[in-house]
């Protein structure tokens, strides 16, 4: 059975998100009770595979369909003819983020989810927003990308708009869809121009056949572009503040991890797609590099000091989802600008892959702690009834577990030791000053300013006397509330205190995932 | 801007020209121009292939049993691209229902369809609620055939699922369904959750060798595991193994998934009419 | 020593050992603590005018809270000619974030034809 | 001639749908916009598996030629994935369309661009 996990950890959501609606005429309890298993499910199966990926380095293939589920090719063929699903590190990594962040999103809308006709599609749209990530996240064929990317996209777009009645979500909801429908056409261009070159969609198998002429270039930026609109690079992150700031809480806290699945699109697109780092002739690694670099850096520029000026404040964390992201692409743009054949190969060994590694750590500590971030805003918009932070005050009195774990997420977003922000920051900074004193100087103080404006929300909501006049909302705070803000405060917490084990056993591997060196 | 994206706009179709013009010529694909001869000239082995779709195109019937290479290429090769897009349309139908949730779920229909001048039902003419009577079972039986013969002619699950789901837009516009629209939604809800129960349980069904793996197909007649003659032939209903079946599953998906969408607007769009004062 | 190196994070110029760090700090802390109660003064009493902030000349209902929107007012000031360009960006228009997009890839495209990439 | 056609046409349609999608403002307007991209794109994929003189790949009653030559089915399925999901995809956006004409009075993203609270 171990060698059917691939395909389990896809299908079983998926069945269960299936038989949601039939589940839910048997009871309420048994539809949370069914959703909770097969989330937990999904973890332990992504957990069990630890082991094979994480700790050996290894991959594993799934050939879906075919007689021997192990065989990538049919025998006496130089080509795949099915489709493949492949794991490894990179992937593997990305899909315990995701599982990590759907359950605790999960346990937090348990109660936080008013309970009207409306809940079990919301739950039904949860579980199949999980299941496009991590298929996205798994699968080794190009069209079958395409399609979990559209799974995805139409699962955030629709959760996005769930609070039908209030005047904005729907168009919220419309930009989400109409961005990404916009954005998967022209992926779909490019997976076109490279059919009809090889007449494939195996990843692997492009990959080995590529010869890097102008139609694979071009190919290259109708995918590389508009998944790096999605998930949210300057200038095209308009539509994040809007979406992100319409949706519930726990919605928000999964879109962040749905916008870096289309960032695993983006490294994936350029390291396991496009790399070829043995051929001479190949894409010009350093101008990839700095194209990779400057959105990072606009984004994270831009992003944070637009955050700062923000009264809304799921806005203004919106915002600095965006500036977090351009810290990923700064980290691994600098991976990418020294990563290529020849001898700039030993300048990758020295602090390239140094920052590759702070950027893709970095992913996992954004996830974490900006899902914690988004969560209180949840408790924080509840209590007050509006996002305008002028009309919140002193919430500290009342919510004393929402202001500890605002607290751990604000200063591990802004890089305070030793939480689990400083040590993948850290990890940039020092690479990337040995590239590029200047990118480096920028990042820290854009650090700087993310200080600034999360004092200003902590200042504005939590700090101030106790006005019971302005809270709007006094249920007291759920059990499953708490529990989902609690794991993942433990989780930044130990993160932070051991950051040296999460790379050995889950950065290093996803590193290796990514790039063959020599 | 304005400028800027525009000419953006010309630089990126100049490049499409350019770039496409790279391409192969139109109608010179990759891979043999025969399906059974290959670059020689000779006739050869029909397991000789060059790219995927000549795999598709020479062994496709071997494998699937099924004479149409489309549908062994959705349900068998790429099934699980199917699966995916069966979800899409899932999704889609469950968004829908979501969205409009506060407006379709009524007990019971408040708008009466009554002319406000001569007092007459808006309805359709006898001409019309009669032809719906006699066409709408033909139209469900052209999409079930559409359905059933999906591995033998142009067809397959979604096309019949479609075609059918075109008659439940008959009956709306011919006003048959106007009332007990909560019933009607939870009966369509039922049987598009079984449907796709159905289409994974089949793909759990090959787990002893791969999901989705067609282990019906070459196996016994009874079971629509006949093997074929290979090359042109008449078509036997009884082939192809697992994927009648599946596309049995996907178009009941989507006759009912479509049908609920279809039910679900027109309802949206009633209630906003009786809304505005339009119809009563 | 192996345990410690373990728990380091030792590559490319980064040390960094948050356990030690940690540890460090309670030890500072609780050294800090004790300073405190051998040295400190012992007139603060909860429950007296002595908790409450000293509010010159105000009552107690107005709030005193310098509102949000006022918060970094110089910040913004100083970086007004900045701001403008970039709200004026960010104006919500539909179109425009598609704009952007084909931009780029123009740009993009552009850096293909220059042979950079 | 008449096969550089078939590639103009394929840009020509992203190309106009593009445009629509960059410069209309109406939400209905934008929705069409999408669905002549896609149709571009499935035109596209179409004539990728173009063969002169194929047959569909079908063979139930297909002629005995020894010189039997069929377009690719791998486009064909492809496009038929595709159509399915740019039709869910319209179908959405038209329902969070109706439902922000229902709460805003507007279908017109400039009248719509108050929405975000600047600053």
């Amino acid at each position: 059975m171990s060698k059917h996990l691939p395909i389990l950890i896809i299908t079983i959501p998926l069945l269960t998100a299936f038989m949601m609606p039939i589940a839910a005429r048997v009871g309420i309890r048994f539809r949370n009770v069914l959703m909770l298993m097969a989330i937990l499910a999904i973890n332990i199966m992504l957990l069990s595979l630890i082991p094979e990926v994480a700790l050996n380095f290894g991959t594993i293939f799934y050939t879906v369909g075919a007689p021997n589920p192990l065989a990538i090719n049919p025998e006496g063929l130089a080509f795949p003819i099915r489709i493949i699903l492949k794991i490894d590190g990179f992937s593997l990594f990305m899909g315990l983020i995701s599982g990590t962040v759907a359950l605790v999103a999960f346990l937090y809308s348990w109660k936080f989810i008013k309970e009207d006709g409306k809940k079990t599609y919301y739950f039904i749209l949860m579980l199949l927003m999980l299941v496009g990530m991590i298929g996205l996240e798994f699968t080794n064929d190009l069209f079958n990308f395409f399609v979990f990317m559209e799974i995805l996209s139409i699962s955030c777009a629709a959760l996005v708009a769930y609070e039908t009645e209030e005047k904005h979500p729907p168009y919220a909801g419309y930009k989400y869809m109409l961005i990404s429908a916009i954005a998967t056409s022209f992926l779909l261009l490019g997976i076109g121009l490279l059919y009809a070159q090889y007449g494939s969609f195996n990843m692997d198998y492009i990959h080995n056949e590529m010869n890097h002429s102008l139609l694979d270039k071009m190919a290259l930026i109708f995918m590389l572009i508009p998944l790096a609109m999605k998930a949210g690079a300057i200038p095209m992150h308009m539509w994040v503040p809007d979406t992100y700031s319409e949706a519930p809480a726990p919605v928000t806290a999964m879109l962040v991890t749905a916008s870096q699945a289309s960032l695993y699109g983006v490294f994936r697109l350029s390291f396991s797609l496009f790399g070829n780092p043995i051929s001479s002739i190949s894409i010009n690694y350093n101008s990839l590099g700095w194209v990779i670099i400057i959105l990072g850096v606009l984004s994270m520029f831009v992003g944070v000091a637009m955050a700062l000026v923000q009264h809304d404040i799921k806005r203004l964390m919106a915002f600095h989802a965006v500036s977090q992201t351009g810290y990923m692409l700064l980290g691994v743009g600098v991976g990418i600008a020294v990563y290529a054949a020849g001898d700039k190969g030993a300048a990758f060994e020295s602090f390239g892959k140094v920052a590759m590694i702070g950027g893709i750590f970095h992913i996992m500590n954004h996830a974490f702690y900006k899902g914690l971030l988004f969560l209180t805003s949840g408790v924080i918009v509840r209590r007050f009834g509006t996002r305008n932070l002028d009309k919140m005050i002193g919430l500290a009195h009342r919510d004393t577990f929402t202001a500890v774990a605002f607290i751990i997420g604000a200063l591990a977003i802004a890089g305070i030791p030793p939480f689990n922000g400083f040590a993948s920051k850290l990890l940039i900074y020092e690479s990337v000053y040995k590239f590029s004193p200047l990118l480096s100087i920028i990042a820290m103080f854009v650090s700087v300013l993310t200080l600034a404006s999360f004092v200003k929300v902590f200042y504005s909501a939590f700090l101030g006397p106790r006005r019971d006049d302005l809270i709007h909302n006094t249920e007291p705070i759920s059990a499953g509330m708490k529990i989902g803000m609690g794991i993942l405060c433990v989780l930044v917490v130990l993160m932070g205190l051991f950051p040296e084990v999460v790379i050995d056993v889950l950065v290093e591997p996803a590193i290796a995932g990514l790039v063959t060196i020599r | 801007m304005k400028i800027a994206s525009f000419l953006s706009l010309f630089l990126i179709a100049g490049f499409l020209f350019v770039g496409i013009n790279r391409l192969h010529p139109v109608g010179q694909p990759l891979g043999n121009q025969n399906v059974f001869i290959d670059r020689t000239g000779e006739l050869t082995d029909i397991t000789y292939v060059d790219t995927m779709d000549d795999y598709y195109l020479r062994n496709g019937q071997r494998e699937t049993g099924s004479n149409n290479i489309v549908a062994s290429v959705v349900f068998d090769y790429r099934g699980f691209d199917t699966m995916g897009e069966a979800s899409v349309l899932f999704l889609v139908v469950t968004s829908i229902s979501m969205l409009l949730y506060p407006s379709i779920r009524l007990k019971r229909d408040t708008v009466d369809l009554r002319d406000p001048r001569t007092g007459f039902p808006m309805d359709m003419t006898r001409i019309v609620s009669n032809g719906t009577y006699l066409m709408f079972p033909l139209i469900l039986a052209f999409g079930a055939y559409l359905v059933i013969h999906g591995h033998l002619s142009p067809g397959g699950g979604f096309q019949g699922g479609a075609v059918m789901a075109s008659g439940t837009a008959l009956l709306i516009i011919s006003s048959y369904i106007t009332s007990h629209l909560h019933r009607t939604y939870n009966i369509f809800s039922f049987f598009e959750s079984l449907g796709l129960t159905i289409f994974i349980g089949l793909g759990f069904a090959g787990i002893g060798v791969t999901f989705l793996s067609n282990f019906l197909a070459n196996t016994s007649p009874a079971f629509f595991g006949r093997v074929i003659d290979l090359g042109p032939n008449s078509g036997y209903l009884n082939s192809a193994g697992l994927l009648p079946f599946l596309s049995l599953a996907i178009g009941m998906e989507v006759f009912f998934g479509l049908s609920i969408i279809l039910v679900s607007m027109f309802h949206l769009a009633r209630k906003e009419k009786d809304e505005k004062g339009m119809i009563k | 020593m192996n345990i410690i190196n373990f728990l380091t994070l030792n590559m490319a110029g980064v040390y960094w050992n948050p356990v030690l760090l940690v540890i460090l700090f309670c030890i500072l802390l609780l050294i800090v603590v004790v300073w405190g109660r051998i040295f400190f003064r012992r007139d603060y009493n909860r429950d007296t005018g002595q908790v409450k902030p000293f509010n010159s000349g105000l009552l107690d209902e107005v709030n005193y809270n310098v509102q949000s929107s006022n918060l970094y007012w110089g910040f913004r000031k100083a970086l007004d000619s900045l701001y403008k360009v970039m709200i004026h960006n960010h104006d919500g228009d539909l179109n425009n974030y598609l704009k952007w997009m084909v931009i780029i890839i123009a740009a993009c495209l552009l850096l293909i034809s220059g042979g950079l990439l | 001639m008449s096969d550089f056609f078939l590639y103009v046409t394929v840009v020509l349609l992203i190309f106009l749908g593009v445009v629509a999608l960059l410069y209309k403002r109406n939400l209905i307007k934008i929705v069409l916009a999408i669905n002549i991209v896609e149709s571009g794109i499935n035109l596209f994929f179409l004539t990728l598996g173009y063969r002169p003189e194929g047959t569909a790949p079908i063979f139930t009653l297909a002629p005995a030629l020894s010189d039997l030559k069929m377009v690719l089915p791998t486009p064909q399925a492809l496009i038929l994935t595709n159509i399915v999901i740019g039709f869910a995809t319209s179908a959405l956006m038209l329902t969070f369309a109706i439902l922000t004409y229902r709460n805003n009075r507007t279908l017109d993203i400039f009248k719509l661009r108050g929405v975000e609270d600047h600053e």
